[in-house]
Formats: structure tokens, C-alpha cells, sequence
């Protein structure tokens, strides 16, 4: 057991601290729904790709890098901690790309994976439906045969990215007689087809970033289906094992902000004559919150040592979910409660914890949900037979 | 022992269901709450009509002389429409002027508030000093002339926009003063703090160099301090009753989504861990409501543990709201979590409530004084 | 609603505790497994039977005072509060009496209902079995026809007051091929006849309070057999219902106590140079224990009015057996963390504490366990479909 | 970087399972616990041929040199058996005396520790003070001729009345006094105080004029109260890493019964209440091993963050055990309630080890110390 960084790693690390200090675009404060924002997006992925960050993951036969998970971990951190943009490309790098490798046809590999490293294409991802939340697999877009091409019909949700993405993994049913998870097959869907609308949806929090997504008489075609007809469905579940792996890993800087201004405020902010931090019930909560934030980032050090030596991500990725996404809505709770009163106002701190409050509570549904995570861990870590 | 409600009481409620239902239901409280006050002139008008302004204080006031438990029957069933506006505020304003017995306020503005043709407010917490007046701090009333002058600011009064009358906790020269203002005086001061609850909006209120005459001044010292207290205790009342009114709503609407949701070909009410989410749901409502009707009942009675009952019922409510909120929001899934849904309404208000007239801890501090530290 | 007690309900308990002043046997220090403190309980039992007080929910044509629930309540707390023994014939009046009345021949009602309320009869009750736990149907004691007499072979657990009783309310299957449910028959069994024995079953605890019962070909004449053939089901659903009403409303004192004792030593001890009850921290927990009772109470108290009202014992009952067993865990735990390290010693408050602690972590088990419970809300109260 | 054992860890780990395995069944961890002190000589002496006394000690103290994550790999499995007798005891002790550096005692008693044919605990605990040795005042330590006479009583002493030394934290002229004292030494007085949990003894131990020459006066003041938490810091590694191994054992028997058992003609970890249970103590579990192996590591490291890892994973495995006992007893039903079922051995050590070196609740305040009063 040694948890420092080996010296390849640390100059991994030195490297993209060094590149990323000489290449960070300016914050620009600018409305998260523009499509100036979207450009600044879309220029950082080009950045990327020209510094030689994009595809860390990939294997090199297809531009990517082939680094080791511990190494795309020391990245999504120090992005994050760095202040870079919001990495567009995620989708794509994340998912999509590997699922093309994985199950794509020679054309598709050529003709997609160059195009997402170097940010022409960006992707989002259309599995969800209003009647498939947790249940994926039931979803009812349907696609009918017509020549060469997929006429797709039905309606997609929380699909993240829409706005932004100019295409589209997107699941839809071609057999309505098999069995749920027999009649699927997954499409690579340009989103510049006639026949696709996209709807912004707001969250409870007033903001958006997630999507609906309508398809009428969308043709696609056949030439652009990933994967054999009726088989998507385990496209679908390498693509979400996939994002669960990604998911864990880049979410500590944005909670170790959170604790860090925290403290600050408790050591600047009074109530009763005293700082808020003299005050020994606020103590414990600080540093609860404290240590739950470092049992994360333990956590997640140990899930990705162990993918380090096993090097497919298991169904250990649930534990890691559940954790970050319930210490979220426990930090975000606590810490209104030590701020007191005036935190509820959105002038307060910029609005940062009452949009923390609002927006953890969708942390334990999206991505699978609690329950769900539970019931994989039970059925698949510890070998309990199905649920009902 | 009767833990029920009266038959009267139950007419009460009826009615206060019916009311909401024909004019606050949730859309027209989202159109309220998009508007700059979330005050409506005509929904205020129907509140006022029915009475339920002043429902509980004497007749001699201008009230109608019912109980606490009467007031939290409104107050429920008004949590449960999420009502946008003042009823809360001016009520809160309402009973304190009572509570002081300040004659002239008494006969000039009470009657006008339980009639509703005017607005009130109280102008109370400051961040520093929180809930305990005994810190009150930041308006000084200074004796000028044979009046006051009022200098300084209170954070988080509700509906200050639309308020016809401020009451002010001020700190004198006898200790904690409590001055009625007319909104409209000079060197008053509004400015929106835009808050999570939009269907109850908050203001920042200055007061610079505030002339009041001393025909406003209704209580000072140990007498203002009971007063503002007392109506505090009845103001928590009726925010455990608006958090009992919200946690209802958020059980029928989750038992309902269990019950008709379908994954895994099932309806989701038939899984465990949504059959236990929904049954803690209920027993934390009912809970809440055994709580707070007692503490309605014990402050109407005057009994001894009254102060205890209504500290404990607002810390039991207010954990409560949260907790029942964020079940609720997990029984729902995605779609509980999107603007489109109105379980948001609910459970930002039930935010807001849990910090008005004290959170929990506080609360928890005041029960421990009185078991711990009584001689 | 007007929670004072009225004119007659006060008279009511004045009379309780006059009497109870004046006949309350003095409290014996006796170890609790000794044949000396079941006559202890016997004595107390036949005591409250001359006073008038056996009986208190019977319909007066049964020997009984038909007193109002709320009334019995009283009973129950001021004997409670009193310091009175422990209700040996608490199964008998709370479960057994009613079902009898209810399911009973004539024969049955005359033999057995006067002894119970005079003490003769002590009942306990044996329906739980190793295998059958939550899922009590599933009992597997068999019972054979064999000319007048059932023929029984099988055990029972969780028997309490066994010791104690000479009369048993056994359930057993009689129909090995019939759906679990419709082939059980109750009986009611003499302990004293051959083929039946017991064995105290130690607690984590240390101590005992319940038993197993092993049958082994024990005989049991028709004419004990209560209710129909195979229909013993309904009675035991019956008896349960007692029981979940009778259960909740007794254990306030009990939490009482515990409270009361728990605020008595944080004023009196220390730590770091001041007393418990001066430590912010401690007097969170504290005051949230004290909310919890109250919550309790008044809970209790509700139901009880709803019971006035509506006269029949509703699944509502789940809600209060829930509230209390989980604020056991709580209070228990609570109140080791506000006393300290020390409260782990057995001589620390005469080990109250660490009983308490032990002994909670049974409450959400017994009597239905919490998941049960939490079942039978959703699905009779609520109205969701039946769980798998 | 490298999270996992190392293959020397994992052999280490191998071979204190099969000891365990073989030498400390639960039946046999029963027989010992029924008997007046819990300790039993073979089975303290294979623990001592195995040479984990002094694991971590440096081959000059008599120990082997190794680190603290190889002492949390054999705390962790002697808890995932409830190892009963002194063995945490004494380790504590022979760490405080290597850590004082106290060249007599290193040389005379620590190799006699490490090689078990003595045994030492440490008396430090005081019920007004706590863990707080700066306010340690129980037991005073007078200049008297050329040595010391201790007077007082200490509490909480675990297996004192199998020790053969002592390490007295007393109050002296310096402040902090750590004194090694035989306990056959007149005026020491051994009074068992029973606890929950029965496999490791807990004694009142009272200094009546007791004597002690000058050579044992182990080290004073700031040395002392370093030597102390450095010891207490190696002491908590290990009752976290006990934890675990007890949480481990809790989750295996638990995925094990909700394997096998039926009710309702269904396995039970087929419903999803059991399933989540299940998942939680999987999770507690987990997290709790990352903490308190981090915590071994960092301080074995010496890194900036060590006292702080420390003090997060007593806080979380505190915690933690407690929360996977409960939800390991509810998983198992009646059965797991019974004094027959193996469950209360480790329940009870839980909570045991929960206060030992002070509670959560103590080291969020550390924690908060750390975070907050730093210049």
C-alpha cells in the first residue's frame, strides 16, 4: 500500500498543470444557455485536442492515449481543480467513443472517432423516456424499416448536452414482439436530421442542462446503426458502465469547494455575537462534513486502485455513486443549517447553496438511483438472489 | 379527551379546502409567484372574506375570538395550496398588535388587518442576532422631539412590498421597542432579496432616520419582549401548520404516483423500498400533526408546558419538511425533480419554513433550557 | 379537540390511584426467573381481580367492566407509573379473553373467561416459530386427528411469560396440502399435560423473558380446539390486532422513566470540568430525546382518541409500534453517547443503560418487525399494491 | 500510487485468518469471555509466537520493525473473530514505552512485551476528564525521596488484572506524568468493572501510596503528552481496524443468512428492505476500511494529514459499527437478538470500541480544531 504518486504519474500531473496554466481560456461569465457559451465549449474541446489531451482513455490505434485510469483520474481532477470549462466532449470521449470501439463497424470507427477527439462532433445521449426512468429497457421510441433507413418515432428525456451536441447515441425499438431487452438497437442519430426537436427542461432549481428530445419520422440510416439489429441493449450497458465509471472520479473538486467555502464563511460569518465556527454544534457539522468529503476521495482513490489492477470498471461504481450523491444532499442540507437564515436567499454567496440544496436532491435519481444502485450492489457484489 | 377535531372545526377546514381549490390551485399560484410580490388582489380579497385574517383574535379587536386549533385548520389547509402572499405576515403583524394591547393601535389599524383592507408585517430578524430579540441590534430608536427616530436594517421580512404597516423591533432606550410604521414613511427603504420560496417573497427593509410619533410606539422592554414572543408562539403555529398542510400534499401526491407509476412492469407502489419511502411519509406527517395540534391546543389553553409544546413542534416540523420533501422527491424520480412538477413549490416553502421563527437546533435549545436549567 | 381528561375519566383514575396506593404489594427484589417472583406476579394478578380491576375491556356480560379504550389506558399508565408487578395475565385479557369471546364455543367461554379474569389461568401465547418468523403462516407444528385429541409435534419460539402460564393459545397446521393460510387450527393447550416443554431463550442481553416450546406428540382434546378447522388463521389475525393495540400505549412510562433518569445524571455529572448538561452538543441530543417522547405521547394519545371513536383497532397500530421501537434505538444510543465512555460499565446506573441499549435493537423486531410494519402501512393504509 | 495490500500484507492477512481460524472460534471466544479475566494463556501465547505484540516496533524496542498498515491487517482480522484477552492492551502499553523512548524501560520491559511472556496496559482513562490529558487530575504523582508516590484512581483499565506493568498517566510537578509501575506493587488495589462487552475486561484501578523509584518516571510534560497521543494514535489505528474486521464479519453473516433464509417463500435477500440493508452494511463496510487504512498509512508516512486521518476514522468507524450492528441484527431477525447467535459478541465489542480513545463525537472536534482554529 503507498498512496503518493509514482514519478511517471507526477510528471503526468506536472505536465498538464503546466499545459493547462498556459492554455486555460478566461472565465467568461456568460449565460450557461447561450450559444456563446456553447462556442466556448466547443473552442476549449478543440483546445484539448490540439494540446494532446483528448481520448486519454482510448487505446493509440485510434488517436487516443491509452493511459491509465489513475492517470485520467489525476486529469478530470485537475481540470476540475484548475477552473477549466465544462468538458463538452464527454459524452463522446466518455461513452460513445469507447462503444463504437467496442462494437462499431470499420466505416463507423473511421468515420466517427477522429471527429469526436477533435471535438467536430459532440454527442449526447438519448436512453431515458417519460415511461423508461429506472427502467430503461422498457423504453417505446419505436423504428420502423424503410429501405435503407430507420424511421424513428417517440420521445427522449434528460438527455444532457442537446443543446450542444450535433449528434446522438440514441436507443429505439425495432422488434415490439421480444422480450424488453430483445428489441432494441442503438443508432448514431445526426442531430441536424429533420424529424428531431429539442426542449429544454427545467430543473426544480430554475436552471436547465438536461433536454427532452422528440423525434418525428426521423430517417436514419441503416448504415448508421451501431451494433447488430435487436442487440442495443448491451450497447446500452457498456455505454452505462462506462458513464458510472467516468461519473465517480471528477466530482471532488466540486464538493471540496463547497466544504472549503464552507469554512470560510463559518470562520467570517456571525450569529449571536460569535463566529459561526465558535459555535460547538456548528463544529460537529463542519466536521462531518469534512470528513465525509474525505472518506469520498478515499473511496474513490481505493475504486480506482483496484481499477488499476483489474482494469474493467465492476459494478463497484454504484457504491461510489451512492456515497457522493448522498453526502451531497447531506453537505448541502448541513451546511444551510450552519449558515443559518439568510442562506436561503439567492444573493447569498452567489446562490451557491440554495442551488447546492435544490440541485442534490437530483443526485440520487439521475445516473440510476439510489434504490437501484442498492439493489445492484446486492444482486451483483454480494450475489443476492434478483429482487422482485 | 378528545384529540379530534370539532365538527365546527371540520366545516372550517371543508370550506378552506374548497376555497383553495376553486382559487389557489397550483397553477395560479405559479402565476402568483412569478409576479414581483406574490401578492394578488383578488385571491387577498378572498382570504380576507372568508374571515380567516385576525380568525383567532378577540372580537374586540376586530378578530372573530376562535382558538389556535381553528387558526391551524386555515393554516393547514393553506399549506397544502402552497397560498402565495401575506396571510402569514399580516397575521404575525395582527397578532402581536394585539398581544402589546397598544390601545390606539388596537382600535385604528387591527381592525383594518382582519379585514384585510390593509397589509402587515413585522420587521423582526437581523442575521446577527437571529431569533433572540434579546440581541436585537441593528434598528436603533433613539428618543427625537416627542417621537422616535428608527435607523438601521432587518433582513428577511416577508411581503414587505406590499405592506401597508410595519411593525418594528427595535432596540430603545427601555430595552427591545416595538414602533407600528407606515410603509409609506419617509426614510423607509424596500429592496427585494430574492429568496428559494418565490411564492413568499423577502426584503431587506432600511430605515434611515425614520421619524415615528410616539403615539406609535405600542411596547417597550420586558412587556415587548412577551408580547413579540407570544406571537411568535402563534406564528409557529401556524408554520407547522402550513408544513403539516405541505408534507399532506406531498403524501397524496406520492401515494397517487405509486400507485399509477409503472417500471419493470410493475406499478412502483408495489416495491419495498417505495412501500417504506410512502409509509415514512406518512408517519412523519402524521407525527407532525400530532405535534402540532397539541402545541395549537396547549397555547390556547394557556397549559404549562406550552412554550415547550410549541418549540417542540416546530423543531419536530421543521426536520419533518425536509425530510418528508426529500422522500417525496425520491418517490417521484426524475419527474418530481423538474420545474414542470409541483412538488418544488412545496418543498422550497417547507425551506423557508424550517428557518422562520427558528430552526430546529434552535428549538432543540430552547427545550433543553427548560428541562435542564429550571431551578 | 380538547385533550383534558373529562369529569368522569379523572374520577376514574382518582379511584385507580386511591387504590392502587392502597393495594400495591411492596416491590420485591427477586431475581426475575425465581418460582418466587411468578407467585409474586400471581398474587398481583388475583389482587387486581378482587379490586375490580381484571377485565377492563370485556363486555360486562363476560365479566368484564367494558370501560372505554381510553379509560383502559389510564389503567395502563397509572399501574405502570405506580410501580405495580408486570401484568402476568396480560395475554390472557389483552389476546386470548377477546379471541375467545369472539371465536369461542359456549362451553370455551364458560371454562376458560372466568379463570382468566380471577388469575387461575395464566395465557401465553404460541404462534412464532424458527422458521416461521415474519412470515408466521408458514408455522410447520403439525397436528393430527387421532380419535378426540389432536396429536401435536413441533416447536415454538419467542413464547413469553411461558414460565409463568398454565394455558397456551397454540396455533398448528392441520392441513398439510391447503394454501399456508387455510390450514392452521388454533388450540387451546393445558401446559401441564405431557408432551410439552419449555426452555428459557437468553437475549443478548443476558437475560431471558422469552421461551421455546417443544411439542412432542402432545394430546389435545377436540373440544379445546377454538374456532372451525382450519380456520385458525383468522383467529390469529384477531389476536394480533390485540396485540398491536394493547402493545403501544403501555411503554410510555417506561420511556419516562428512562428520560427523566437520563436528565437527572447530566445534571449531575461531568466531563472536562462541567456538567453534562451544559455541553451545547449533549443538550441537542437531549432535547431531541425529549421531543421524541413527546411526539410519542401525543401520537399515542391521538390514536387512542381515534380508537374512542371508531371502537375497532385499525393497522394504524404499525404506525405507533414503529415510532416507539425506533426512538428506543435512538434514546438508547443517544443518551451512551451524552453519558459517556463509563456507560458501558454494567454497575453504571445499575446498567440500565447498556439494558436499554441491548434490549432496543429487539424492539424492531419483535411484535412485527419494522419492515413488516412499514408494509402493512402501505399497503392497508395507504392502499399501494401488495409488495413482492 | 497503490491502494491494495501488498503481497507480504496479504500473506500476513492470510495466516492471521487461518490462526483465527483455528485458535479463535467463537465457541472458544464464548469459553474464554465466561472466565473472570478473558485472557487464556495458549491462546496468548500463539498471538505472541506469531510475533504481532510489537509488530510495528522497531527491531531495537524487540519488535519487528513493520508498519501500521501491517498492524491494521492483523487488527482487522483478530476483530473479524473477536480475538478476546489483552492483546490491544498491551500493544497500547508497549507503544506508550517505545514512544517515550525511556532507555531503562525500552530495554528491560518492551522486548518482554513484545515476546508476551509479560503483558501491560496502559491507565490513563479518567471518567471527569475523558481523553483530554491535559485535564488529567485523578491520579497525582508526588516527589517523595529519591522517587514518586502515586495516589488516585484510574478507570476504564482494560485486562488490569491480568497486567504485569502498568503505565500510569498521572499528574506531576512537569504535568503529565507517564510512570511505569509493576502491578504487584503495594497499594495498587485491581476492582473489576463489568461491561457489555465481556471478551475484554474492564477494571477500576486505585493508587494507594503507591511508590515508585525515579527510573520509572518514563517521561514528563510535553514529551509526555506526545508520547501519550502518538500512542493513542497507533491505539486507534488499531480499534478501527477491529471495527472493520467486525463489520466484516457482520456482513458476511449477514449476505450469508439473507442467502439461505425463507420467509414468505422467498429467499429474504430477495426483498429489496434485506437487499438494502445489505448494500448499506456493504458500504459502511467499505468506507469505513478506507479510512482507517489510510489512516494507518499516513501515519505510519508521517504525512501533514495524519492527524487528522486518524481522528476521521475513529469519527467514521465509531460510527460505522455501530450503524452496521443494528442493521445486521435487523437483517437476521429474532434469531440474531439471541444470546445463541455470534452477532453480540461483535455488536457489543462495537460499542465498546466506539468509546475507547474517545467517540465520534470527540474527534469531529478534533476534526473542527484542525479545520477551523488554524492560524
Amino acid at each position: 500500500m503507498d498512496l503518493n504518486l509514482n514519478a511517471e504519474e507526477q510528471a503526468f500531473r506536472d505536465d498538464l498543470r503546466a499545459w493547462l496554466k498556459d492554455n486555460l481560456p478566461e472565465h467568461r461569465a456568460v449565460d450557461h444557455e447561450s450559444e456563446e457559451y456553447w462556442q466556448h465549449l466547443r473552442d476549449w474541446q478543440r483546445t484539448l485536442f490540439e494540446g494532446g489531451w483528448a481520448g486519454l482513455s482510448w487505446p493509440t490505434e485510434y488517436g487516443g492515449k491509452g493511459v491509465t485510469p489513475l492517470k485520467q483520474s489525476i486529469y478530470l481532477q485537475e481540470t476540475v481543480a484548475a477552473g477549466a470549462p465544462e468538458h463538452l466532449g464527454v459524452i463522446g470521449e466518455g461513452l460513445v467513443g469507447p462503444t463504437i470501439i467496442v462494437a462499431g463497424t470499420d466505416e463507423q470507427k473511421t468515420e466517427f472517432l477522429p471527429k469526436i477527439l477533435n471535438g467536430d462532433h459532440i454527442w449526447c445521449q438519448g436512453f431515458s423516456e417519460p415511461n423508461a426512468g429506472s427502467d430503461v429497457a422498457s423504453l417505446a421510441t419505436k423504428a420502423v424499416r424503410d429501405g435503407d433507413d430507420w424511421v424513428v418515432n417517440g420521445q427522449k428525456i434528460w438527455t444532457s448536452f442537446a443543446q450542444g451536441a450535433n449528434w446522438c447515441l440514441l436507443l429505439v425499438r425495432t422488434d415490439m414482439e421480444a422480450p424488453k431487452h430483445k428489441g432494441i438497437t442503438a443508432l448514431l442519430v445526426d442531430m441536424n436530421s429533420p424529424g428531431i426537436s429539442i426542449r429544454p427542461l427545467k430543473q426544480m432549481s430554475g436552471q436547465s442542462g438536461f433536454n427532452e428530445l422528440f423525434m418525428t419520422d426521423l430517417r436514419v440510416p441503416v448504415k448508421n446503426q451501431l451494433g447488430p439489429t435487436n442487440q442495443g441493449w448491451r450497447i446500452a450497458i457498456t455505454a452505462l458502465m462506462n458513464e458510472r465509471a467516468n461519473l465517480g472520479a471528477s466530482m471532488y473538486p466540486f464538493f471540496d469547494d463547497a466544504v472549503t467555502s464552507l469554512i470560510e464563511l463559518a470562520k467570517t460569518r456571525k450569529r449571536n455575537g460569535k463566529l459561526l465556527a465558535e459555535c460547538p454544534i456548528k463544529r460537529q457539522k463542519i466536521a462531518q462534513a469534512i470528513a465525509d468529503l474525505e472518506i469520498y476521495r478515499l473511496d474513490s482513490a481505493r475504486a480506482l486502485s483496484r481499477l488499476e489492477r483489474d482494469s474493467t470498471p465492476g459494478p463497484e461504481g454504484s457504491m461510489l455513486k451512492i456515497f457522493w450523491s448522498e453526502m451531497y444532499q447531506r453537505l448541502a442540507q448541513s451546511a444551510m443549517e450552519i449558515l443559518g437564515d439568510v442562506s436561503q436567499l439567492e444573493g447569498f454567496d452567489d446562490g451557491a447553496w440554495v442551488y447546492r440544496y435544490l440541485r442534490s436532491k437530483g443526485a440520487t435519481i439521475e445516473g440510476g438511483t439510489s434504490e437501484i444502485q442498492r439493489c445492484i450492489l446486492a444482486e451483483r457484489v454480494l450475489g443476492l438472489p434478483k429482487s422482485y | 379527551m378528545d384529540y379530534e377535531l370539532s365538527k365546527p372545526q371540520k366545516m372550517l377546514q371543508q370550506s378552506v379546502r374548497e376555497f383553495c381549490g376553486r382559487q389557489c390551485t397550483a397553477d395560479h399560484v405559479r402565476e402568483i409567484m412569478e409576479t414581483e410580490t406574490a401578492h394578488h388582489a383578488e385571491l387577498w380579497q378572498g382570504v380576507a372574506d372568508q374571515g380567516w385574517i385576525g380568525l383567532h383574535l378577540p372580537e374586540e379587536h376586530g378578530g372573530l375570538g376562535l382558538g389556535l386549533v381553528d387558526l391551524a385548520v386555515v393554516f393547514e389547509e393553506v399549506g397544502r395550496a402552497c397560498l402565495p402572499g401575506p396571510f402569514l405576515s399580516s397575521t404575525w403583524a395582527a397578532t402581536l398588535i394585539s398581544k402589546t394591547g397598544h390601545a390606539a393601535s388596537v382600535s385604528s389599524i387591527l381592525p383594518e388587518l382582519c379585514e384585510g383592507s390593509k397589509i402587515g408585517t413585522v420587521a423582526c430578524f437581523e442575521e446577527e442576532a437571529g431569533w433572540v430579540s434579546g440581541q436585537y441590534d441593528a434598528v436603533k430608536a433613539e428618543v427625537s422631539g416627542d417621537g422616535l427616530t428608527l435607523s438601521g436594517k432587518k433582513q428577511l421580512v416577508a411581503d414587505a412590498a406590499v405592506a401597508d404597516v410595519f411593525v418594528v423591533a427595535a432596540r430603545g432606550e427601555q430595552g427591545l421597542t416595538l414602533v407600528l410604521v407606515e410603509s409609506s414613511a419617509n426614510g423607509i427603504n424596500i429592496t427585494p432579496t430574492e429568496g428559494l420560496d418565490a411564492t413568499r417573497k423577502l426584503y431587506e427593509v432600511t430605515f434611515d432616520i425614520v421619524n415615528v410619533s410616539a403615539d406609535n410606539v405600542m411596547s417597550t422592554g420586558a412587556d415587548a419582549e412577551r408580547a413579540l414572543k407570544e406571537s411568535q408562539q402563534v406564528g409557529m403555529v401556524a408554520v407547522c401548520a402550513e408544513l403539516v398542510g405541505s408534507m399532506q400534499w406531498m403524501l397524496e401526491e406520492s401515494v397517487e404516483y405509486a400507485k399509477t407509476r409503472k417500471q419493470f412492469d410493475k406499478i412502483i407502489g408495489s416495491f419495498q423500498a417505495i412501500q417504506h419511502k410512502c409509509a415514512d411519509i406518512l408517519l412523519t406527517t402524521e407525527s407532525s400533526r400530532s405535534a402540532m395540534l397539541y402545541a395549537a391546543w396547549a397555547l390556547s389553553e394557556g397549559t404549562d408546558d406550552a412554550e415547550r409544546a410549541v418549540s417542540i413542534a416546530k423543531l419536530f416540523c421543521s426536520d419533518a419538511g425536509q425530510k418528508v420533501g426529500g422522500l417525496a422527491i425520491q418517490v417521484h424520480g426524475g419527474i418530481g425533480f423538474t420545474w414542470e412538477h409541483d412538488l418544488h413549490l412545496f418543498y422550497k416553502r417547507n425551506k423557508s419554513n424550517e428557518f422562520l421563527f427558528g430552526d430546529a437546533t434552535f428549538h432543540r435549545e430552547l427545550v433543553a433550557r427548560l428541562a435542564l436549567d429550571a431551578a
